[in-house]
């Protein structure tokens, strides 16, 4: 009866070639759901895997198109490259689409580890009825009838949309629910592992309460910052920020919180505690998924709310960070040279990373064309720890006793010499992590540590060095246990994976060779992606 | 206004509820009586689509859910009152308190200028301006959460359903099978009587007797009687028993035993 | 063209090596293609020699590529005085120690190929770290050299090799971490200042504000002070000279560990005279401590690699004096005695790996009356010995003196402390020596026989070097010196005029001569 | 409008406290749903301050994703639930250290 | 041949140098081709010697620059050498002395397995002695000086099997070493002073210089000196030097090496001539070495030790005159070549009984072995007549002119002098006694017998010098030759006339051979030494070496023992101890740290509470702040 009075609503404006990337892997994972549904389940494990595979595929090209046209898109007024897309939710930038391009590449990676099925007899590593009491007989007996979920491949799917949309939104609400997109599926994938469920589970738990709650803390941020600015753009809740026009405690207090929420993503000390739990217990090519995508999604998502809504207090918040990040990489590298356990050990390295990440984003330093930009620096820094960290957790799933994976790190005695091949390359991975040179992590520590000292922190920088030295024992010693130890009794056992598992460790070692020697061509691209529109 | 001063203590106090109670069903009774109230004021704020969606999909909903699950795990749960972590209460007290101090003072006196007012905004009723945002610069969040919704459902199947890999036995099924198993091997449909039918003892050790008389050692379980544990259960125990109760016959005392045995 | 084909033909020869067969029957190939690759290099090293133009000066044979355009980083070599003769100390030093390498034994099921390889790639990346003039390159070849003497002790050493190695390997970095701060700022300067850019030619003419380049300053310092060994952060080098092997010892001790001398001569100075000369008298306090510290530790060791070890860190010493007393003899001085300490300490390591492996313990207490059953052994010993105390007529003298006259004028104490380093070196040598090779045959050392050709033909070339440029220094001097000149005066204090110069006396003496 | 801001920090704690202090999984994610709610009372109440229905919506946003939340949240309970028999969280600490 | 003079150092050191690496093969020639080489470098020697004799009195130097050593900024030094007056007398007194030496050794070393080496040891020492006098710059010299040492330090302890030998080599070399510290930083001094380290330009530019300059350089030559010639406070090392073969003593130990301190300050003469100060200490330490020197031999039953203190006593006389400034110079040297003849002698003389006593340097075994080595017991009687200054014998001439000129410097100094001549008729005359007078004290199946002829031709060779090298004072012959060279002396008047302090010094040592005569022969000398409690202070400090040893002991070695000791803990706890202590502190942090990961999920929570609480609270606090 009202309809007549009332205007019609216009539909909204959508840039569908902007945004094609993000539409190419919903589909995909719808279409994967789909699957589900239709394909027999004799054929639905390569079916899904290629329908997921394909579609990053075409996703990356897609992404490769878009990124060249953002010169063509880029508007009058602002300095980056690229423009703010469907009414204002997106922004389609050049930091966002390299940071799609690098979400896409660690997907497509850790899909191929997902689609890995020779080290377990032909199945996945993930359980075959996640409904069924581990050591049950129902257990058994999904795994004697074959039956794998191979609904992981569309959940991975959604989590990387929502890592794609949280590194790009714009407005503070669609970054909520990308922040729930990419969580949900993660938290579900976490409690599937094959072998030792009970972890799995509990780690599955203890992600999804403390995601949960942390991401409770970034909405109330978001609240605050809506009760600040009366928007949730952030270009709007720049302009109010700069005029000054709110109560600044609230402020204030909507950059702690939603500061509370980004850091609990990237796993930054003292919101860092799932992070070792949660990468044990989770099935390894999950775990490497989240460590590589879910941190840089998140930090791009960090740095696009710190430096584009909170730019104008910058001063407010840098102090905090500084200290966030010494903390972070203090810990992370310290508590790491106690672990025992492989897994864990590279979820304390990667909390450790988080901080070395955050002493280039501590710089806060918006640079020029030429100059290596917080921005651009955190962006090789990702990529280069994205990558090692997918290639370590590769190597990771090959060695193996009859429990499973043999995590324990004694268990990896005398590596080198069972497979120099393979051991080699987690070394590589390990200097990579230590930052020696002619690996790339040395790159992207001196693009963090420039930043830093550009933005004018230099006692940052030593304590980063500092840190990175510390953080180097460990490594050391994992390089010690594979090459200079004997093995203890008969050793585990070196699975040999298929061509998938295969192709992710030699092209994560080659590009960390790669990256080490030629950094130019991944250093333009981050930094030719210029800065945040606004 | 009114309603928020009635509402505001009884929302905190079921709040504090849902954390001191100790049975959880209490618990989510009180969190259902903040989500009411929480619907209240939102009709009070001008926001009467949310007071619906607050009661029907919130209250409605999602405490349904949480109910229906506490039902699952059992409902009579509830936890002990002592803390396993060592201060863990204290701290999250103290963290608490502080967080709320601070939070009250620094943003909830925050909270400046003058209040505009939803009337504007609500001029064509208040789920047509929601609408308006919701297909305008939300369309792709809103895109988005059917890209949750599907996550959820998966999840749930993944987690909660059993795919029945063999066809579901029915007990037509089972009664078949019994009748051909006894025609092929012999094996009694029936159940075997449990220990202790009939006999002397009811303990799991001493067989039922049938009716004839004869012990049936079938009702013994198996590995009792694999490590021979199994009594007879005839009228030769209660020789045993009535020697085990009685002294024998030529037994002196304690210390007249001692010297005999030199 | 040619320092890139030099550092690349033992890579090259460390990369075939890997892919040859490993095993018993390919060993004596390995060995034969190591070598080779080796004297091919030392061959290059002296076309090198022919084609550097003694006279000019500067840096020569240079070539320069853009490596990583955003950091204005190059790919950039080029030799001076310096680099010269670092570059063929190493050449010259790697033939003989693979040939000492021969018949090393290795630890139960570690190949030889990887063995050769790392000392191959060590080799090569000493060679690019000597003649890199671009300091980001610098920096990363310093740091790479890290990998394969971690390999080299944590693979083939002693027992207590892997503490051994992760000591060295963590020690290094965290210099070398030190260094990456002070790598970044400097990028950070010279960005400000225009173009970003690392090039040594650039890099020495920045104008930087006093605190900051003495920042810069002492984040190379750290790495090259932990590098050299400087007390006292030296403690790495005794726990790592005694878990490896002769080989590896000479390698690191004699050309890798010049590269943090060498690197405060080429980029401390050059790069932050001033700073240089603000840190030079605390510098020196340390190196003169390392000096008296180094040969007491020394004359205190029981263990024949850690005495030799603890002798370098004296020696290190004495280099650092000369080098931060900024006078063109003592300047010159260090850098000659880079060389010399190189070759001398080389023929020491390789002798008593020797008698270590002969004797199955490198304790001195194990030794006793060699001298009797290797008359060959013992004479090289002591030759190796004497050189290492400075005997005159033995080349480590000269630079040891040119060391301390230059120091003696520009501060007496230090020189004159220093100089009592001389009797502490007779002390550690000779004591040694007594212990070892002296009196009766000790019961358990008859299984410690004479030298063979193929030991001889490896130590021979390091002695007939150590002789000859004890009485004739002047050709690798000629190539020093203008290298030093010009450093000395971009550190700008300048030589100390004599007090009396001879002229002056003679024209008031009115000609008394 | 302070009053609505103070009673919604005040269960926004209330519910954070209550995850510290409650043992029951389930009964600690309704605390987190607590916590939801408060920030939704947030959101209302700043939507009505600045007089645009942006915070309503996002109210309703957080409602779905609440829901959607909590479907897997109970899954994943649940799921636990049939291994350990107990919805206990402090029993799920097997990865540690 | 001047200028083919460098033979005289090449020609040795090839041989030396050769003989050494030569192997097996060599061994029936060594002996020869050291001795020609020797003999070589005589000849050589010789020619250059009487070219310049047949110069003008003021031509005589002869400087020529082979190549340049060293060169880098203001630091030059050529490898170049200076024939001069005085180098001469040094050169013919190391050739002629070593050749015979070389000679007397082929017969000595006759049975040692390594005699070749044992000659290329002595050509080393000749090439590098030869070095030293004919630097003409200091730190040639140093060469010089240091190839010396080594040499000292190879033939102290040629026979290594001797823990005994090799001790005492070391130690030679180590507190020679002191000495070079001094001499080390003298050079400096001179570079950093005057720009040069020429001989002869600092000699000039010193003048030019303040005194204080003057005297440390002179102080730290003065050190240098008494570490090679065996001074106080650096003199331990000779007595012990004696473990050597007899040649080497005669050579190294008495006749050229240790009188290189000698040579070194008389060549500095310039800068002791700057200095009163210097030239004091210098007399200083020639007069208690001197005395001390004299002490020692009085005590010693050894008799390479008793002739060891001697040598040194001989020496303090001669640093004593080299002391007392150009007036001294010349006498100085003039001892020293004397000495350099006797002492030899007297040295080969007792190799020559050792070897007929079976290698036994006991005098207290010896006795009445005149009659069993005529031509040694002749020959020694030179060289004993020598030393002890009887009229006509060559020591005679050039001691009497040294406490003469002493004399004239101080009372108390020639007083000293004095005394000790009469000490040295003393002890002298007790070896005598003991060793070729008194009863035979032989041990049994020892078999005295003369040394073959290859032995006693030297020894005939040096008695004779002994007689006949005061002939080079007669009109004050080589105070003019050596002139142009030390500067010229005023001679002073004593206040007695010289032959009178002649006769008085011919007194007072008769004093000493008769009061040594009436001790030895009036009751039978004991077979066995004394023990010391037996015998009186005097006796017992000289035994000791006044307890020299003792002293350094306990002010040098101990203390740096225990300095090593505390470095080596020091190192191991207090520097390596932090940087490890710093690791197990890392560690210990990591253990503490990873409590908190209770892996509790409330917990978690706690820290993300907590954590979000201190956020806020320090984002407002910096805006606060």
């Amino acid at each position: 009866m009202f309809t007549a009075d009332l205007p019609p609503i216009t539909g909204p404006d959508v840039e569908y070639s902007l945004i094609a990337p993000i539409l190419i892997i919903t589909a995909a994972a719808v279409l994967g759901t789909l699957v589900e549904a239709l394909v027999p389940r004799t054929r639905r494990f390569g079916v899904q895997a290629a329908v997921a595979v394909v579609g990053v595929l075409a996703a990356i090209g897609d992404t490769i198109w878009v990124y060249q046209s953002l010169d063509a898109v880029k508007g009058g007024g602002h300095s980056g490259r690229g423009q703010i897309s469907t009414e204002g939710a997106l922004s389609v930038d050049g930091p966002g689409v390299v940071t799609w391009l690098l979400l896409l590449v660690f997907a497509l990676l850790s899909f191929l580890l997902f689609a890995e099925r020779r080290l377990e007899g032909g199945l996945s590593a993930f359980t075959g009825r996640a409904a069924d009491a581990p050591g049950s007989a129902g257990e058994a007996e999904a795994t004697a009838a074959r039956i794998e979920h191979t609904e992981v491949f569309p959940l991975a799917s959604f989590a990387l949309l929502g890592m794609m949309v949280f590194a790009t939104a714009n407005d503070l609400l669609t970054m909520f629910v990308a922040l729930e997109v990419l969580s949900l599926p993660l938290y579900l994938m976490c409690g599937l592992a094959r072998r030792r469920r009970l972890l799995s589970q509990e780690a599955a738990l203890k992600y999804f309460l403390l995601g949960a709650f942390s991401s409770v803390f970034f909405l109330y941020g978001v609240a605050l910052a809506y009760g600040y600015a009366g928007s949730f753009e952030l270009g709007r809740i720049a302009v109010a920020v700069s005029s000054r026009t709110g109560s600044d405690t609230l402020l204030l207090a909507s950059i702690a919180l939603m500061a509370v929420g980004l850091l609990f993503k990237i796993s930054a000390v003292p919101f860092h505690s799932w992070t070792p739990d949660v990468y044990q217990g989770a099935p390894t090519p999950v775990t490497a998924f989240m460590a590589a995508g879910t941190k840089t999604a998140a930090f791009v998502a960090l740095l696009r709310v710190f430096f584009v809504a909170f730019g104008g207090a910058t001063w407010d918040w840098r102090p905090t960070i500084w200290v966030i990040a010494v903390v972070t990489m203090f810990l992370g590298a310290l508590v790491s040279i106690a672990q025992t356990d492989v897994k864990r050990m590279l979820a304390y390295s990667s909390i450790a990373h988080a901080g070395f990440l955050l002493v280039g984003f501590a710089g806060a330093y918006v640079g020029t064309t030429d100059r290596i930009s917080s921005v651009s620096s955190v962006l090789f820094y990702l990529t280069v720890y994205g990558i090692a960290t997918i290639g370590a957790f590769a190597i990771v799933t090959l060695i193996r006793d009859a429990g499973g994976e043999a995590t324990h790190l004694s268990r990896w005695a005398g590596l080198g010499k069972a497979s120099p091949f393979l051991a080699g390359s987690f070394a590589l991975f390990m200097l990579s992590f230590a930052g020696i040179p002619l690996t790339s992590g040395f790159i992207g520590k001196w693009a963090v540590f420039s930043a830093a000292w550009s933005g004018g922190y230099w006692p940052l920088v030593v304590i980063g060095v500092l840190m990175s030295a510390v953080a180097a024992y460990f490594y050391v010693r994992v390089i010690v246990l594979m090459f200079f130890t004997d093995p203890v009794g008969d050793g585990p056992t070196i699975a040999v994976p298929s061509v998938l598992t295969t192709t992710v460790i030699a092209a994560t070692a080659a590009a960390t060779v790669f990256l080490g020697l030629v950094p130019g061509p991944m250093l333009d691209l981050a930094q030719h992606a210029g800065t945040f529109v606004r | 206004m009114t309603a928020f001063w009635i509402l505001a203590p009884i929302m905190v106090l079921a709040a504090l509820g849902l954390v001191l109670a100790r049975k959880a069903v209490h618990a989510a009774l009180c969190l259902a009586i903040v989500m009411i109230s929480l619907a209240v004021l939102y009709a009070a704020q001008g926001a009467p689509f949310l007071f619906a969606v607050q009661i029907i999909v919130y209250t409605g909903a999602i405490m349904m859910l949480f109910l229906f699950v506490l039902m699952l795990v059992g409902v009579e749960t509830s936890d002990s009152l002592v803390e396993t972590i060592k201060g863990q209460r204290l701290m999250a007290t103290v963290v608490g308190l502080l967080f709320g101090i601070v939070g009250v003072l620094v943003i909830g006196q925050a909270v400046t200028g003058a209040v505009t007012g939803l009337d504007e905004a609500n001029a064509n009723g208040n789920p047509y301006g929601i609408a308006k945002l919701l297909f305008g610069p939300y369309v792709l969040a809103f895109e988005l959460t059917s890209a949750l919704l599907i996550t959820a459902a998966v999840g749930a199947m993944v987690l909660a359903h059993r795919e029945r890999l063999v066809p579901r036995r029915s007990q037509a099924d089972i009664s078949r099978d019994r009748m051909r198993e006894y025609a092929e091997t012999g094996r009694h449909p029936g159940n075997p009587p449990t220990p202790g039918v009939f006999a002397r003892h009811n303990a799991v050790d001493t067989p039922a007797l049938l009716p004839d008389g004869r012990p049936m050692p079938e009702s013994v379980s198996a590995s009792l009687v694999a490590r021979g544990q199994v009594r007879d259960g005839f009228d030769d125990d209660v020789d045993d028993i009535a020697k085990a109760i009685e002294p024998p016959p030529h037994a002196g005392w304690p210390f007249d035993q001692e010297g005999d045995d030199q | 063209m040619i320092l890139t084909v030099m550092a690349a033909v033992p890579l090259l020869g460390a990369l075939a090596i890997t892919l040859m067969p490993r095993g018993q029957s390919s060993a004596t190939a390995v060995k034969v293609v190591a070598v080779a690759a080796s004297v091919l290099t030392l061959v290059l090293s002296l076309a090198m020699m022919a084609d550097y133009d003694v006279g000019r000066g500067g840096y020569q044979l240079t070539e320069k590529h853009v490596w990583i355009e955003q950091f204005g980083v190059h790919y950039a070599l080029g030799v001076n005085g310096i680099g010269v003769t670092l570059i063929l100390l190493t050449t010259v030093l790697t033939p003989i120690v693979l040939l000492a390498a021969w018949d090393d034994r290795l630890p139960t099921s570690r190949s030889v190929n990887s063995y050769l390889a790392w000392m191959l790639v060590l080799e090569g990346l000493a060679i690019g770290v000597f003649s890199a003039t671009d300091a980001f390159l610098f920096y990363v070849l310093f740091e790479a050299t890290l990998v394969p003497i971690y390999f080299l002790i944590g693979s083939y050493g002693g027992p207590q090799r892997t503490y051994a190695a992760v000591k060295f390997l963590i020690y290094n970095l965290v210099g070398g971490l030190l260094m990456l701060a002070s790598i970044v700022g400097l990028y950070v300067v010279t960005s400000r200042q225009g173009d970003a850019t690392y090039l040594i030619g650039d890099l020495s003419n920045l104008d930087v504000s006093t605190t900051t380049e003495r920042l810069l300053f002492l984040g190379f310092m750290a790495a090259f002070a932990i590098k050299a060994p400087l007390w006292p952060f030296h403690t790495w080098l005794p726990d790592a000279a005694a878990s490896s092997t002769p080989s590896t010892q000479v390698l690191m001790v004699s050309v890798i560990d010049k590269i943090g001398t060498f690197g405060m001569l080429r980029w401390c100075l050059e790069l932050f005279p001033g700073a240089s000369d603000w840190a030079s008298p605390v510098v020196i306090t340390l190196a003169v401590i390392s000096i008296i510290y180094g040969a007491l530790l020394a004359i205190g060791q029981d263990d024949l690699r850690r005495l030799i070890a603890f002798t370098s860190v004296s020696h290190f010493g004495f280099i650092i004096l000369g080098i931060f007393a900024f006078t063109s003899t003592s300047t010159a001085g260090s850098t000659l005695y880079m060389f010399n300490h190189g070759l001398s300490t080389a023929a020491l390591f390789l002798v008593t790996g020797i008698m270590i492996a002969r004797r199955g313990s490198a304790s001195i207490q194990d030794f006793g009356g060699v001298q009797k059953i290797a008359p060959i052994l013992s004479g090289v010993l002591l030759v190796a010995g004497l050189s290492s105390l400075s005997l005159p007529g033995l080349a480590p003298f000269v630079s040891e003196f040119m060391v301390l006259a230059g120091t003696f004028s520009r501060s007496i104490p230090a020189a004159a402390v220093a100089t009592l380093g001389i009797v502490l070196a007779a002390l550690y040598i000779l004591l040694m020596y007594q212990r070892t090779m002296t009196g009766p045959l000790k019961e358990g050392t008859e299984g410690v026989h004479d030298l063979k050709p193929v030991e001889v033909a490896s130590l021979a070339p390091a002695l007939v070097l150590i002789v000859g440029l004890g009485f004739y220094p002047q050709p690798l001097l000629n190539v020093i010196n203008p290298a030093v000149d010009e450093i000395v005066s971009h550190v700008g204090v300048g030589d100390p005029a004599p007090k009396t110069p001879t002229g002056l006396a003679q024209q008031t003496e009115g000609g008394e001569h | 409008m302070t009053e609505y801001i103070t009673l919604s920090m005040i269960l926004f704690t209330i519910g954070a406290v209550g995850v510290l202090v409650r043992r029951n999984a389930i009964v600690v994610f309704m605390c987190v749903e607590l916590m939801l709610n408060a920030t939704n009372l947030a959101l209302v109440a700043f939507s009505r301050q600045h007089g645009n229905l942006d915070g309503q919506v996002a109210a309703f946003f957080v409602m779905v994703v609440a829901a959607a939340e909590v479907v897997v949240g109970l899954a994943i309970i649940v799921s636990i639930y049939r291994t350990r028999r107990t919805t206990t969280v402090d029993e799920a600490s097997l990865l540690k250290l | 041949m001047l200028e083919l003079a460098w033979l005289l150092v090449a020609v040795p050191l090839v041989s030396g140098l050769g003989l050494l690496v030569w192997g097996k093969e060599g061994d029936r020639v060594g002996h020869l081709i050291g001795t020609a080489a020797s003999s070589f470098s005589f000849i050589v020697g010789l020619i250059c010697f009487f070219q310049i004799l047949g110069r003008d009195e003021g031509d005589r130097s002869y400087s020529k620059s082979l190549f340049t050593w060293i060169e880098a900024g203001p630091f030059h030094v050529d490898m170049a050498y200076t024939f001069d007056q005085l180098s001469g007398l040094f050169v013919l007194l190391i050739t002629g002395v070593g050749t015979l030496i070389h000679v007397y050794s082929i017969g000595y070393m006759e049975h040692d397995a390594r005699r070749r080496r044992f000659f290329a040891y002595l050509n080393i020492f000749i090439a590098s002695m030869l070095t030293l006098v004919l630097a003409s710059d200091y730190l040639v010299l140093f060469l010089g000086w240091e190839g010396v040492g080594l040499a000292s330090y190879l033939l102290i302890g040629f026979w290594q099997h001797k823990d005994s030998a090799a001790a005492a080599a070391t130690k030679a070399f180590v507190v020679n070493r002191v000495g070079d510290v001094g001499m080390a930083l003298a050079i400096m001094l001179m570079f950093a002073q005057f720009g040069t380290t020429a001989i002869s330009e600092v000699n000039v530019s010193v003048n030019a210089a303040s005194t204080s300059t003057a005297t440390a350089l002179g102080l730290l030559l003065l050190l240098g000196a008494c570490g090679k010639s065996a001074q106080v406070p650096l003199q331990s090392w000779l007595l012990d030097a004696m473990e050597g073969p007899t040649p080497v003593s005669a050579l190294i130990h008495a006749a050229t090496m240790v009188t290189a301190g000698v040579y070194l300050v008389v060549r500095s003469n310039g800068v002791f001539d700057a200095s009163e100060a210097a030239r004091n200490a210098v007399i200083a330490v020639g007069l208690v070495t001197l005395l001390a020197g004299a002490w020692i031999g009085c005590a010693k039953d050894d008799i390479k030790k008793a002739l060891a203190g001697s040598t040194m006593s001989q020496i303090g006389y001669m640093m004593l005159a080299a002391g007392l400034g150009p007036a001294g110079y010349a006498f100085a040297i003039f001892h020293l070549i004397t000495h350099g003849f006797f002492k030899a002698n007297l040295f080969l003389g007792a190799g020559s009984i050792m070897h007929g006593m079976d290698d036994d340097v006991e005098m207290r075994h010896y006795g009445a072995l005149r009659a069993a080595m005529p031509v040694t017991f002749i020959t020694f009687l030179f060289g004993y007549l020598a030393i002890i200054g009887f009229p006509g014998f060559s020591g005679f001439f050039s001691k009497d002119k040294i406490i003469e000129t002493a004399f004239g410097h101080s009372f108390w100094v020639g007083l000293g002098a004095l005394v000790g001549a009469g000490v040295t008729g003393f002890y002298m005359t007790r070896m005598m006694m003991m060793t070729f007078f008194s009863e035979k004290r032989w041990k049994e199946d020892v078999h005295p017998h003369e040394s073959p002829k290859v032995m006693t031709y030297p020894l005939i060779a040096l008695g004779a010098l002994s007689l006949l090298g005061g002939a080079m004072m007669l009109g004050g012959w080589i105070t003019d030759f050596l002139e142009p060279v030390v500067g010229h002396a005023e001679h002073e008047e004593l206040a007695i006339p010289a032959w009178l302090l002649s006769v008085l010094i011919t007194l007072v040592v008769a004093v000493g051979v008769a009061l040594s005569y009436v001790l030895y022969s009036r009751e039978p000398i004991a077979a066995e030494t004394p023990a010391d409690e037996s015998v009186s202070f005097f006796s017992r400090a000289g035994r000791h070496e006044l307890y020299g040893n003792e002293l350094n002991e306990a002010v040098v070695v101990r203390p740096t023992r225990h300095l090593t000791r505390f470095l080596v803990f020091l190192d191991g706890k207090g520097v390596d101890g932090f940087v490890t202590g710093l690791a197990d502190r890392l560690g210990d942090a990591s253990q503490l740290l990873r409590k908190p990961q209770t892996g509790f999920v409330r917990s978690y929570a706690l820290s993300i509470f907590g954590g979000s609480l201190v956020v806020v609270l320090a984002l407002l606090a910096a805006r606060l702040a």
